[in-house]
């Protein structure tokens, strides 16, 4: 089916296949090698890459800017959590039921919130955050204030800690791959096309024959399973959950600034954006002299960014390796 | 249930409401002119605090000098920010908007943050207090809410009285109007950012004046600023005061019915329903 | 794939121990000690206090020619660390980097019980003994760890003392208010605080938490003045702490007895001026304590470690300012660590991780022994809070030790 | 002839304002029907009616034997009325390609993604657009933009196609290739209902001409007839420049 949709354009380009392998190889590395520490890191990194491209399907593609993104993070990690503390579940299906609660909220909430537009719709999921953060502060069952927390001998049901923590990190990864296909197949994909619509004109969407109101809820949903996962995959390692790291605002923005960094829209953005700001973030807080500003250096870099590059890394790419164009997606 | 609580708490929250309202005018007046969300402005009420601890305790001078020069300091620093960080990107899709106002949040918390620290700071502040039964007002507290009606009203004043205050709104209105009538549209969305900057940080400097604070305290008013521009109406300036009187009041009465800790999951899901009811606030009038 | 992996790591393991056999003769060794500080965030000045305080154990070790062992081995510490900008998830990578880059030998804790929480999770997958400072959260410690050992009296105690010295002061308190930041260690605290207050005969007649970084405590203490307590116990960290306290005292509320955690032993609470009179909050440890060779044997503990005086002037000297008990935290904590690898006569953690164990210990921070119950393994079992009081001195306010009696540098007074 | 579209008292207000008042016509299967009338008599309301845009108050719009009054437009798109608007508005960060793709994905025959790419790119090839299939949208000139609403259109698959004003803002030559466009369009059997100022171009095309003013409906007829028909001249006389056109350009 690729070469025949590509063959409008030319020679079929294996983009997908190429993206997946790459993230794949160096996700592969640290159970190659065996440096817990590099896992660590690139555990992080997969967490973000998952994040980022989530939000910009909803963001990128459709033209939602969802600020309060990180609460589907925050509602998988508690579905999760509790299923496996209270319900004793394995955490393959504590993962898929703290998908659930996320799910719910994306079509319930996202349903009535999608209505909104612009800044309306970005201020809303912000209040949807701090709402859920709150309640959940207060929600005794999910531990309240002190939140969730492992007895560590959990971790003898998958074989100790230590391939407790391995397997986190291979479902990390698998969740990350999951959400560049997903991320992928939607931007080539006829709904795909109906949200690009739809951020660009909703009205004429509307006139076009596109249901904005289903399609949006749709689109909201995806950008909701990932993240719920990786909340489970995240907190499962951490062995403990509270709402102040399940539902903070700032991750909710940092995985916009990936997305910008990397380049809005796009399949690849997110992943390079990621790597980037990772790579950029050690940098700084490695750096002796530059550790202390490690802030202020990341917002100028910011407005940078967004002031004078704003295609992102990708665009920054395609104008330089004008080779790169056909395969950059 | 001790009722007893319910007066002083209402007072106490009408009196801090009209400071929310001060801040959130500056956030709603930035909106209602340039259509940009200030993700700056928590960063922003936090300078405010810290020029009033400058001046009180550094020069050692009445901290209410602090609050006049907070207003001072906020238009050159609205303007900065403006002409940097936005002025550019002022046509672009919001999302470019609200990171480039993010960058500069980040920008100013991480340089305060290293300068400053984010240790703890208060100015002592102490007009005694009025006392009648069980109710208690700090004087600190009735000169913020007579610093904030005035500044309001002053704000008023500009916008309806004067040429240039006129031009701002005509910007407001229909940018690409003002500017057929001759308006320098970029000066105006300049001074716009300034006056909403100038607010924010004269918010901060009263709040200073009352409570303790840090480098990072502006996120709570922030958020808080977020909820009282939507009740109100985004971009309504008249609307976020009373938005403010409404959210102070809010949070007084609602602790005293239910525990203090309820009080932020009603506050955001009152945000988000009347977003959903009436997205241009309570004040505004319906789409 | 994975069998190849292990058995890779075992023959590096072997080649490891192999090189340490061949060298435990003698000689002088590097004991590598890593920790993460919060240099930015939330907890960044309590934690650099007690970074303050590690690092000048390990200066004092250095100086002292290193930690000799039974064998000869001589092992100078040396400290690797980085900035955590106290966010838990951090913290993770960070003790994971600590522990397999920089191959440290034991860890020490970052400052707080949730940062704490994140690391011992990281440090017990690997098997690492982590002592912790700083952090005093009871769950933590019941969770079936086995490498990790706490310093600090654990939350639960803090408030049950104050109830104890609130009874001694005044037996006809009656009502009181429980009223906590919500986060993880204050509520905690509260939680343990209620049912002892209760079993005292005490009626709790409001039991709320706030938010953390509340700074308007107006709607708050309405409500304490409503319900009239004869006592008011909760509290979070020093911010909120101080700001309640002023609001109290703004408002005029008539309670006769004020605890607060963690904010009142703190030097510059009294900043709040006339309102901080009367506070009563729990520490961990005063200068104004001494522990000594007597205290010891009346403890039946070993004494270890330099005098109380001497350590508050060095730090002094190092630092210009008096040190908080997160500053003796930290330097006790490397003192532990250091008596432990000395009794094991080795830096192998199975033999050090007995000599914890088996630990009866005074130091200048006071008595310190934990728990070898499987369930609460490493829990501090025998170190004593006391409780500081604000006074009037002369014009301005003195903190003054008021509980325990027998430490005590004055007696109680009942608030205005 | 049967009436695909057919309009009974239809009246559409906005307060207290009556844009639409009591209109019935009837568009036949097959046909091109005009709709003219000075400015500000009710066209595009009639067309924001039509494709549920705007909820008539009163009356119903039959298509196809069907009331649609009250359904949601993107309903009505699928029923098969496609729209090309007055005002341009490709989604300009798209294709051209896209842009006529999503035509042809969302419209009455919802194709998949490859078939509609195949159509869009035919319906390109018949409007001369082939060349900027892959530029983006925003870059297309005026005269491109509005044919690329009408392909847009088009590739919907339409029975019905409201052409809003297609011709406006065209030079001489562009009209008439445009011309050629709609013979292509309707020869491919779709029925056409179109605004248009350019009397010319609405009475050499028009099978039939509806003509309103002031919300009201004033003629129907043949180009002959409603060009005739004296209410209509005295409509046209109140705005002196349609007037002036209605009588120069005689076929």
């Amino acid at each position: 089916m690729r070469a025949t949709l590509h063959g409008l354009h030319g020679l079929p380009r294996p983009f997908l296949p190429v993206l997946l392998l790459i993230v794949a190889v160096v996700a592969a590395l640290p159970l190659v090698t065996g440096n817990p520490s590099l896992r660590e890191e690139l555990f992080f990194m997969l967490l973000l890459v998952t994040l980022a491209t989530s939000v910009n399907v909803i963001t990128g593609y459709t033209g939602y800017v969802s600020f309060g993104h990180i609460v589907f993070f925050g509602l998988g990690g508690y579905g999760a959590f509790w299923s496996m503390q209270v319900l004793g579940v394995h955490f393959l299906v504590a993962a898929a039921l703290g998908v659930i609660p996320a799910v719910l909220v994306a079509v319930i909430v996202g349903g009535a919130v999608l209505r909104l537009r612009g800044a309306y719709f970005a201020l809303a999921t912000l209040g949807i955050l701090e709402a859920t953060k709150a309640f959940m502060t207060n929600f005794e069952p999910a531990g309240g204030a002190v939140g969730l927390s492992f007895n560590f001998s959990v971790y003898a049901n998958y074989g100790g800690a230590k391939s407790a923590a391995e397997m986190a990190y291979v479902f990390m990864a698998l969740v990350a791959l999951g959400a560049i296909t997903a991320s992928y197949l939607v931007r080539h994909s006829k709904f795909g096309l109906a949200l690009m619509t739809i951020r660009e004109d909703q009205d004429a969407a509307v006139i076009l024959g596109i249901d904005p109101a289903r399609t949006k809820v749709a689109a909201f949903v995806i950008s909701a399973v990932f993240p719920a996962l990786a909340g489970a995959a995240f907190f499962f390692k951490n062995g403990i959950i509270e709402p102040g790291s399940a539902f903070d605002l700032t991750r909710s923005i940092e995985s916009l600034v990936i997305v910008v960094l990397g380049g809005i829209g796009t399949v690849a953005g997110p992943v390079i954006g990621a790597a980037a700001y990772e790579w950029l973030r050690g940098f700084l807080i490695t750096n002796p002299a530059l550790a202390s500003f490690q802030l202020t250096i990341a917002g100028v870099l910011l407005l940078v960014v967004v002031l004078f590059a704003t295609s992102g890394l990708v665009g920054v790419i395609r104008s330089r390796v004008p080779r790169a164009r056909g395969w950059l997606e | 249930m001790n009722l007893g609580a319910l007066l002083p708490s209402a007072i106490d929250g009408l009196l801090l409401g009209c400071v929310y309202g001060l801040a959130a005018m500056g956030l709603t007046l930035i909106f209602g002119v340039t259509r940009v969300v200030n993700l700056a402005h928590g960063p922003v009420i936090a300078m405010g605090m810290f020029v009033v601890l400058a001046v009180a305790s550094g020069a050692g001078l009445n901290p209410y000098i602090g609050v006049l020069l907070a207003a001072v300091v906020g238009l050159a620093a609205g303007v900065v920010i403006y002409v940097v960080a936005v002025d550019r990107v002022i046509n672009a899709p919001e999302l470019t908007t609200l990171l480039a106002t993010f960058a500069v949040n980040l920008i100013i918390i991480g340089t305060a943050t290293t300068l400053l620290t984010t240790s703890p700071r208060a100015v002592d502040v102490d007009l005694g207090a009025l006392r009648a039964g069980n109710v208690t007002v700090m004087g600190t507290h009735v000169v913020a809410v007579v610093i904030a009606v005035a500044a309001a009203g002053a704000l008023y004043a500009f916008l309806f009285r004067t040429r240039l205050g006129k031009s701002v709104r005509a910007v407001a209105a229909d940018r690409a109007a003002a500017e057929l009538m001759g308006i320098n549209s970029r000066r105006m969305l300049a001074l716009a950012f300034g006056l909403g900057t100038a607010l924010a940080m004269t918010a901060g400097a009263l709040l200073a004046t009352m409570f303790s604070f840090n480098v990072l305290s502006g996120g709570t008013y922030e958020t808080k600023s977020f909820v009282i521009v939507v009740l109100g109406g985004l971009g309504n300036p008249t609307g976020a005061l009373i938005g403010g009187l409404v959210i102070g009041l809010l949070e007084g009465v609602t602790a005293v019915v239910i525990p203090v800790s309820w009080v932020p999951v009603i506050e955001y899901a009152v945000f988000v329903l009347i977003l959903l009811v009436r997205p241009r606030g309570l004040l505004g009038s319906r789409q | 794939m994975r069998g190849m992996r292990i058995t890779a790591a075992v023959a590096a393991a072997v080649l490891v121990l192999a090189a340490c056999g061949s060298g435990t003769t003698s000689g002088p060794k590097t004991l590598k000690i890593g920790f993460t500080a919060s240099q930015t965030g939330a907890q960044e000045l309590t934690s650099k206090r007690q970074v303050e305080g590690i690092k000048l154990w390990a200066d004092q070790v250095a100086k002292a020619g290193g930690i000799k062992l039974k064998d000869g081995t001589v092992l100078t510490p040396q400290l690797v660390s980085y900035d955590d900008e106290s966010k838990t998830d951090r913290v993770q990578a960070l003790y994971t980097k600590l522990i397999n880059d920089d191959k440290v030998d034991f860890l020490l804790s970052p400052y707080s019980s949730g940062l704490i929480k994140a690391a011992a999770v990281v440090g017990e997958q690997n098997g690492k003994i982590m002592v912790t400072a700083g952090g005093a959260d009871d769950a933590t410690m019941e969770q079936g760890f086995t490498s990790i050992y706490q310093l600090y009296t654990p939350g639960s105690k803090y408030l049950t003392g104050a109830i104890d010295l609130m009874l001694a002061m005044d037996p006809t308190v009656k009502t009181i208010a429980i009223v906590n930041e919500k986060d993880a260690f204050s509520t905690g605290v509260a939680a343990a605080a209620k049912p002892y207050a209760e079993s005292k005969g005490l009626t709790v007649v409001l039991n709320e938490g706030y938010d953390s970084g509340t700074t308007d405590f107006a709607p708050l203490v309405n409500k304490i003045a409503a319900a009239a307590p004869d006592a008011i116990l909760g509290g979070g960290h020093f911010q909120d702490g101080q700001t309640f306290a002023k609001a109290v005292f703004d408002k005029q509320v008539a309670a006769r007895f004020v605890a607060l955690l963690v904010a009142p032993p703190e030097p510059t609470f009294s900043a709040i001026g006339a309102a901080a009179l009367g506070i009563v909050g729990p520490s961990q440890w005063e200068q104004s304590v001494k522990y000594d060779a007597t205290t010891a044997a009346a403890a039946g503990a070993t004494w270890y470690g330099p005098a109380v005086a001497d350590f508050v002037t060095a730090y002094q000297t190092a630092y210009g300012a008096a040190p908080s008990y997160h500053s003796v935290g930290g330097y006790a904590a490397g003192l532990v660590l250091e008596k432990a690898i000395e009794d094991a006569g080795s830096i192998d953690a199975a033999a050090v991780r007995k000599a914890l164990d088996a630990l009866n210990l005074m130091t200048l921070f006071g008595q310190t022994q934990f728990s070898t119950d499987t369930k609460t393994h490493g829990k501090q079992t025998a170190h004593q809070m006391v409780y500081v009081q604000w006074q009037a001195a002369g014009d301005g306010l003195a903190s003054q030790v008021v509980w325990p009696v027998a430490v005590r540098t004055a007696p109680i007074l009942p608030r205005q | 002839m049967s009436a695909l579209l057919a309009l009974r008292g239809v009246t559409v207000a906005f307060g207290g304002l009556v844009a639409v008042d009591d209109v019935t016509f009837d568009v036949e299967e097959g046909s091109i029907t005009g709709l003219i009338g000075p400015n500000g008599a009710g066209k595009s309301t009639v067309f924001n009616a039509v494709n549920g845009v705007y909820r008539p108050r009163t009356g119903s719009i039959l298509f196809d034997g069907r009331d649609i009054v009250g359904m949601p437009s993107q309903r009505i798109a699928r029923l098969g009325i496609a729209r090309a608007h007055q005002v341009v508005r490709p989604l300009t960060d798209l294709s051209v390609l896209d842009n006529v793709t999503v035509g042809a994905c969302f419209g009455r025959d919802a194709l998949g993604l490859v078939a509609g790419r195949r159509r869009a790119a035919g319906v390109l090839e018949q409007l001369g657009l082939a060349d900027r299939a892959s530029q983006p949208a925003g870059s297309l000139n005026v005269a491109q933009k509005k044919r690329l609403e009408l392909a847009r259109a088009v590739a919907a698959g339409p029975r019905l196609l409201l052409a809003d004003e297609v011709l406006a803002g065209l030079n001489p030559h562009e009209v008439e290739e445009m011309l050629g466009v709609f013979a292509t369009i309707r020869a491919a059997g779709v029925t056409i209902l179109m605004i248009e100022h350019l009397m010319q171009a609405v009475m050499h095309l028009s099978d039939k001409v509806v003509v309103l003013d002031y919300g009201r409906l004033i003629a129907v007829g043949t180009p002959a007839e409603v060009q005739a028909d004296p209410a209509v001249i005295e409509a046209y006389l109140g705005d002196p420049h349609a007037a002036e056109r209605l009588l120069a350009d005689e076929p």
